[in-house]
């Protein structure tokens, strides 16, 4: 018999947090296994936001910090500067990215940072209990547009994959999902993509990855897949919008 | 020893290169920009790290970056910068990550004025940001001292685990006095626990969270014991003419020179004046209040503000004597001014 | 010697920072105490600046005063602003030829040149602090003027030959004038 | 038919149902029969003899309860 | 009268509609976010401005521009949020813009916990921010008080061109209980200094930059006016059985009922304790400490941190009786433990 | 005799503090000409930045604030919120815009928000004494650049103009120059639009305006101007980006 | 009355919550003084979640207590955590489908229930806190289970009818196991 | 030939000579004679013959001391 799928080892087997069905738990995974696949961990340090991912230090098996919200990528670039043949990645949410590491994510990838974002779009707060991100969807109803978010009261949500692939110093800008197992293996491929962008020194690098909050969204994790093709695909296209050769 | 003239922001900087300091990360501003400018033409040569950061929030994240790699990293800025670094420096307290902050300070609140100032000693002392933390906070008086305690604190921030806060008038950065460079320095601690890549040993892991709140309070109180530690073994002071003083000057930084000059002054007109320059401003020398209140019957807190330090008197004295305060703001007094005012204050209480 | 405290002051463009600074380095190349402390305010542009520069046999205590010993001036701002500031019987190096008033008071040593007229004629206008300077140093020898013209070189180290040698010209020219008119 | 051999660490499985719902040979369901220690019906096997052994519902599995081995 | 159940922060929320508040600026965080979601679904019925801001930053920053058009304006945050205010609540204080700041507090230092705390107590009361500014504190203790206090911050706000700040236990902010809804507020102060367009007026500007030092100055001694006014007029504490108290506990916020609780057992067993409440944090109650000491022989400082009110009340004792502290962090001690703790001291002092 | 030129009357007669030659006097009074034109002096607020325009607030002849470094988006979002018939305008320069206010440009333009932006790219920080700006171009030196920027230490100059055209809540976004006359009244005429923009209620609006800084690029003003032409317009170019209908 | 304070704990997702929102409203109804602390953390995922709720007569000093009365525990982290913290001779209710190990105090009067089960059985897996609440209230009489159902629609004010009924049903089958087996 | 006429505010001028490099008709030069209260040789109509009155040193002077009059 040979082994199809295992843990990875660059994961620690504790629990995750995360609610049923919460696409968090695959993205950690497959970031593992890319870990594993390209002999890093040893090499790894890995930076959590502040968002439903906050413990992700607790999950992975190699060195952590754990970032003030938004801050990530400048402790990222902090530890890459002086660490510069090691692998160094960041793990945020889109209100962490998107919403108050606004300044912070495009500067990085300004200065084409040789570090690689793991940006978990998942159009709300998750962990603060559902309220609006930047990334909402026109009519989303969350605890703060509980009217649906209207365009002109507080704009459109904002496509940080197309925003972050103007700037020259971005090396690598894709954006995937993982609402089935074929875009779970297409998500894999870009940030393996990615972590090379970083190992070969091409400037800065971003895997967007559409995810569900079952919870917040008030569905069940089903559910929340479907809208993730129905609904977020079509505002965010998937695709590679960078690539530096 | 040949002396080499230095503006008191370019002998920090300079100090802060002898003592192994391998990155910089800050954001302009004025009065402490020069800091910065040092570092960029200075650092390269040892292959050490400047950037530029977007912002000060990103300046201090950067700090914590790279502080965690176990490297002697600062940043420097003033008043609304210190301001905008809080949390991080709450951040940073919490995770015990040793590096040196600047803060070459101006007249505030708000804009203000980018005149010298003292009145960002409570957001010092205090822990602007949120929770039970401290920095260490040292006040140096002259150029020489710039680059004295750029050394020095780096030595503490890596001995006790701390962000080390140098704060300095802008005049001490801007002006140009002679100094002696120092050696450069050569023996550094050892920093297990920093996160370089878990090669040959197990995951380091970084972080202030603590959701248990039994584990929160056993982190406040590890932190607490720190605190207390560093209260029994660092406060420092200077003492001058305080033996047999009725009337104690107290000020520090630049000013504390102004102070000096004016206790000579007082000396020669018969007025028992003396002077107690804080050294450290956290932990404040509150020893050195308490053995001067034997002789002295009145403190004066001198301060380029509206009354700060003076409370850490108070609470040093806690009654033994009276404490008053003089102050101003975006000026440095003359010695002139704070002689009269010593002649006021003696004329008044009979001394 | 006491301690002597200088005040240079005047626009940010005329050099009063740089004026100030070589007077600091001529004294410590002579072996005094001396410390150089500017009003700074890169912040503001367009505004007037100025320096106190102070000299001393001793450790320098305060390096701060609201009342030197001496001041140059080379506006009609700077006059005005600090002309009443001066220590009783000090003195007042003025440039004439931006400052269009008299001084007002009497106690003290008024000494006046016309700086920019005279650098104007040397073909080297940013050369007027310089000038200022040689005369004034010449006149009041706060720190001697053969021992500066020594350590000129060492004063402006890391400058251009041609530049040491314009505001060396423009230096002796102050000494020049301070010698013929003062 | 079965080549494939998969292993659930039900105590660690929250009843989202992804694996059930993407196994192409609907293999999987719940366990309406135990309740684990998180408070979920966990999700099984229901009939082995079907599983090929692809390892899609590890691939969706959020929570690393599943094992898959195949021939 | 009849009563609704409702969240402290809904509470607070409901008071700040009807003290006439026209927008809410604010950046998510937990314990605070009820407010921020009430204000979401409310405001819009009076035709009033929600808006998430992209960070705290940014909404302190939003509070700036509205308060500045005159209207009645707030935000909420906790810990980490109210840390990255500083610079914008240094800037408000200046330019004398009233507005309301909410702090649902949270432990720290850093990311911390989210469980209660009163860490941030030197934050709030000795300006967290450069320079020397200070925000009016209030701290409610019961979910009655999260709405008087809104409606009482908005008045002090405007009365005083000040920043207010509502500091309050998480715990307080999440937990219900019944209350009285207030009449809504009708009478507003005139602000002839707002930032509207200047038809028929000439231009109004609000600026914070005094680059002259002199002007610099005189607007520090403006504003240390103003605060020596409010701390002549508006110190507020509430006294329970304090006037034949030899043991006096001194506890805010919802702390200070489970003192309440401790300080009746120990009435019951004989021992004359007493409780005094701060009501203002800053400005602190001083004069309630003062008279207390007439009969106290000791203060005991209760807080939900590592001991940081304890020197407001060294402050004003002065000497003329102990201070002693106790704390924890992350927890609200229950009256059991704080009963105990009383009993402990009371032996020890012979009381 | 008919008039030609006249100073305006939404700016006082007051001296500006900018040095000999700095493009920044020109800006001012275009953008006083163009409140006088359109009559909207009584409805106007404006915001200045922390930079060399600080002080903006003595010579517009309006209502005026002054903003923390790089907050003046959020503060006329404030106001503009409250008065949504007035006119809101922010000044601010690279380094307040482009660097530490990034987050509120990018927020503001991605809501949508209501207000005028002029923005003055002069490839540095002025009032701080000439260190490195986000939009530095390659190359140049500055006091914090002191060997030139270089890419791989810092990344490329951020192309502002281009990156706020991606949001959608951006109705008008235009770059100019002032480097000779006819480009001055080009820079007048897309003010006069993106004031219009904001009156029509649109959206965001800005126009980035390249600037010299004689002093810190260590040329007198005429090489600056020449500068402009020869060096920022290549990397900057001049045009509109986004025209909303 | 003398006050009662009585604990509510289990896993975020069993509607501990609603359980002592649902009896501080009644009691509140019932006109008694009442306080609900709840121990919050939505930054959080899949911890465990109580909450506190006071009943009393007279004003309500203290709303919180590390000892309380009561306690309703719907699973076994929650047992493990708060069996010690009840005041002797107190009351505390377990839920038997979750909890897999016996309580060890044996001062307490013990309830067990099978709540779970009970939902289950009643096609209502949701349900399971509402039959906890019902056998609680009916078995203590902390608020009068009659006047309870009285205030039933006013409690639930907002809600969907539907929703009200299937709670209302879940709450009977409570009182009624109540009722049987205690 | 002169349609234009234009008015120095001398106190203003900071001597960039923005408004004699573009003025087309090369109406324009400094004053060498004259130092302003700012420290400058101001700007001055050197030929007033010349000047159409275009405006052009107006629009580029970035220190508001140009008035233009024309015919
Ligand atoms: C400075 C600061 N502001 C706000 C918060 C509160 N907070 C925690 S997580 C979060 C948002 C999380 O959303 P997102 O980044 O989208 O991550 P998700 O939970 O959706 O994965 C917020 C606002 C905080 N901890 N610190
Ligand atoms: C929070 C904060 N950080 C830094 C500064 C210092 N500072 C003042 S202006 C400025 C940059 C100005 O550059 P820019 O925005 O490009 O304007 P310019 O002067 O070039 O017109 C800086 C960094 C400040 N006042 N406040
Ligand atoms: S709250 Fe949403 S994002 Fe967070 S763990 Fe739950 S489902 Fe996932
Ligand atoms: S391995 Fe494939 S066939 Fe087998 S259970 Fe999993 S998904 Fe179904
Ligand atoms: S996908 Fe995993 S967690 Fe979800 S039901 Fe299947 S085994 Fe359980
Ligand atoms: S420093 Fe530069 S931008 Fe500022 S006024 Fe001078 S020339 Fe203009
Ligand atoms: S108006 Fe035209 S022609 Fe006359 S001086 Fe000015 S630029 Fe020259
Ligand atoms: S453009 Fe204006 S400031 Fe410049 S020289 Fe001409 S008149 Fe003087
Ligand atoms: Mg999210
Ligand atoms: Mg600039």
């Amino acid at each position: 018999m040979k082994v199809v799928a295992k843990r990875p080892e660059s994961l620690y087997y504790k629990k995750f947090h995360y609610c049923p069905g919460c696409t968090h738990g695959i993205i950690h995974r497959i970031i593992a296994e890319c870990i594993d696949e390209m002999e890093l961990r040893e090499k790894t340090i890995g930076v959590c936001p502040v968002g439903c991912g906050v413990l992700a230090y607790e999950y992975f098996n190699c060195d952590m910090l754990e970032a003030a919200h938004g801050r990530a990528p400048a402790i990222a670039t902090g530890i890459k500067r002086m660490l510069q043949d090691n692998f160094v990645f960041t793990y945020q949410g889109d209100g962490d990215l998107a919403s108050i590491g606004m300044a912070e994510i495009v500067h990085a990838s300004a200065r084409g940072e040789n570090i690689t974002v793991i940006f978990i779009n998942n159009t709300i707060y998750g962990m603060t209990g559902g309220q609006m991100a930047p990334t909402t969807l026109i009519g989303q109803v969350t605890t703060t547009s509980p009217y649906g978010r209207r365009p002109e009261l507080t704009g459109y949500p904002i496509r940080m994959a197309e925003l972050l692939a103007t700037n020259e110093g971005s090396a690598y800008i894709c954006r995937t999902s993982v609402h089935n197992p074929a875009h779970v293996l297409k998500t894999k491929k870009a940030i393996k993509k990615a972590i090379q962008t970083q190992m070969e020194k091409k400037g800065f690098s971003m895997v967007e990855i559409l995810s569900t909050c079952p919870t917040n969204w008030g569905m069940n994790p089903i559910e929340a897949l479907e809208r993730v093709e129905r609904e977020m695909i079509p505002y965010f296209p998937l695709g590679e919008f960078k690539v530096k050769e | 020893m040949e002396k080499v003239l230095m503006k008191g922001n370019e002998a920090l900087a300079e100090g802060a290169l002898r003592a192994g300091c391998k990155a910089y990360f800050g954001y302009p501003i004025t009065p402490s920009s020069e800091i910065a400018e040092y570092m960029a033409r200075k650092l390269p040569d040892s292959d050490g790290v400047f950037l530029q950061a977007e912002s000060e929030i990103a300046a201090i994240n950067m700090v914590y970056g790279a502080a965690s790699t176990g490297a002697r990293v600062m940043t420097a800025s003033s008043g609304p910068g210190i301001s905008l670094k809080q949390e991080g420096i709450s951040y940073i307290a919490e995770a015990e990550l040793p590096c040196l902050i600047i803060n070459i300070s101006r007249g505030g609140p708000g804009l203000g004025g980018i005149q010298p100032a003292q009145s960002d000693y409570f957001q010092a002392t205090r822990g602007g940001g949120h929770g039970d933390y401290h920095v260490m906070v040292l006040a140096p008086a002259s150029v020489q001292e710039m680059m004295d305690f750029a050394i020095e604190g780096f030595e503490l921030a890596d001995k006790y685990r701390i962000p080390v806060m140098i704060m300095a008038e802008g005049t001490l950065g801007q002006m140009m006095e002679p100094i002696i460079l120092r050696e450069p320095v050569t023996k550094f601690y050892d920093k297990p626990w920093a996160t370089t890549g878990c090669k040959g040993r197990k995951p380091n892991v970084i972080t202030t969270l603590h959701l248990p709140p039994e584990e929160l309070e056993q982190r406040n109180k590890h932190l607490k014991n720190k605190y207390d530690e560093i209260k029994s073994k660092e406060k420092r002071a200077e003492a001058f003419m305080v033996e047999d003083a009725e009337l104690v000057l107290v000020a520090f930084g630049l000013m504390s020179r102004v102070a000096k000059k004016a206790v000579i002054e007082a000396r020669k007109n018969g007025i028992k004046a003396g002077l107690i320059r804080p050294i450290t401003l956290w932990p404040f020398p509150d020893q050195h209040i308490i053995e001067a209140a034997e002789t002295a019957k009145i403190f004066v807190s001198l301060e380029i503000n509206m009354g700060q330090m003076v409370e850490d008197i108070k609470l040093a004295l806690n009654g033994r004597a009276k404490a008053d305060f003089y102050g101003r703001i975006g000026v440095i007094p003359n010695p002139e001014e704070i002689t009269k005012v010593v002649f006021g204050i003696a004329e008044r209480e009979g001394l | 010697m006491a301690e002597k405290q200088v005040l240079f002051a005047g626009f940010g463009g005329q050099g009063v920072l740089s004026m100030g600074q070589f007077l600091t380095h001529a004294a410590l190349s002579a072996g005094k105490h001396v410390s150089w402390v500017p009003s700074y305010g890169a912040e503001m542009r367009g505004g007037t600046a100025n320096c106190l520069v102070t000299i001393s046999d001793e450790e320098i205590s305060s390096p701060v005063t609201e009342n030197p010993l001496m001041a140059v001036i080379l506006n009609r701002p700077s006059l005005d602003k600090f002309e009443n500031k001066i220590k009783p019987n000090g003195t007042l190096v003025v440039n004439s030829s931006l400052v269009d008033r008299e001084p007002e008071r009497d106690d003290l040593k008024i000494l006046k040149i016309p700086v920019n007229k005279l650098a104007d004629e040397l073909g080297n206008p940013r050369g007027a602090n310089m000038i200022l300077l040689g005369a004034y140093m010449e006149k009041t020898q706060v720190v001697e003027v053969e021992r500066t013209l020594e350590y000129f070189d060492v004063i402006f180290k890391g400058k251009k030959e041609e530049i040491i040698q314009k505001n060396k010209e423009a230096f002796l020219a102050g000494i020049e004038y301070a010698r013929r008119h003062w | 038919m079965a080549k494939g051999r998969v292993r659930f660490y039900s105590d660690r499985c929250k009843a989202c149902e992804l694996c059930i719902k993407f196994c192409p040979k609907g293999a999987l369901g719940l366990d309406k029969k135990n309740i684990n220690a998180l408070g979920y019906h966990p999700a099984t096997v229901v009939d082995p003899e079907r599983c090929t052994g692809c390892g899609t519902c590890a691939l969706m599995c959020p929570d690393l309860v599943i094992e898959v081995e195949r021939e």
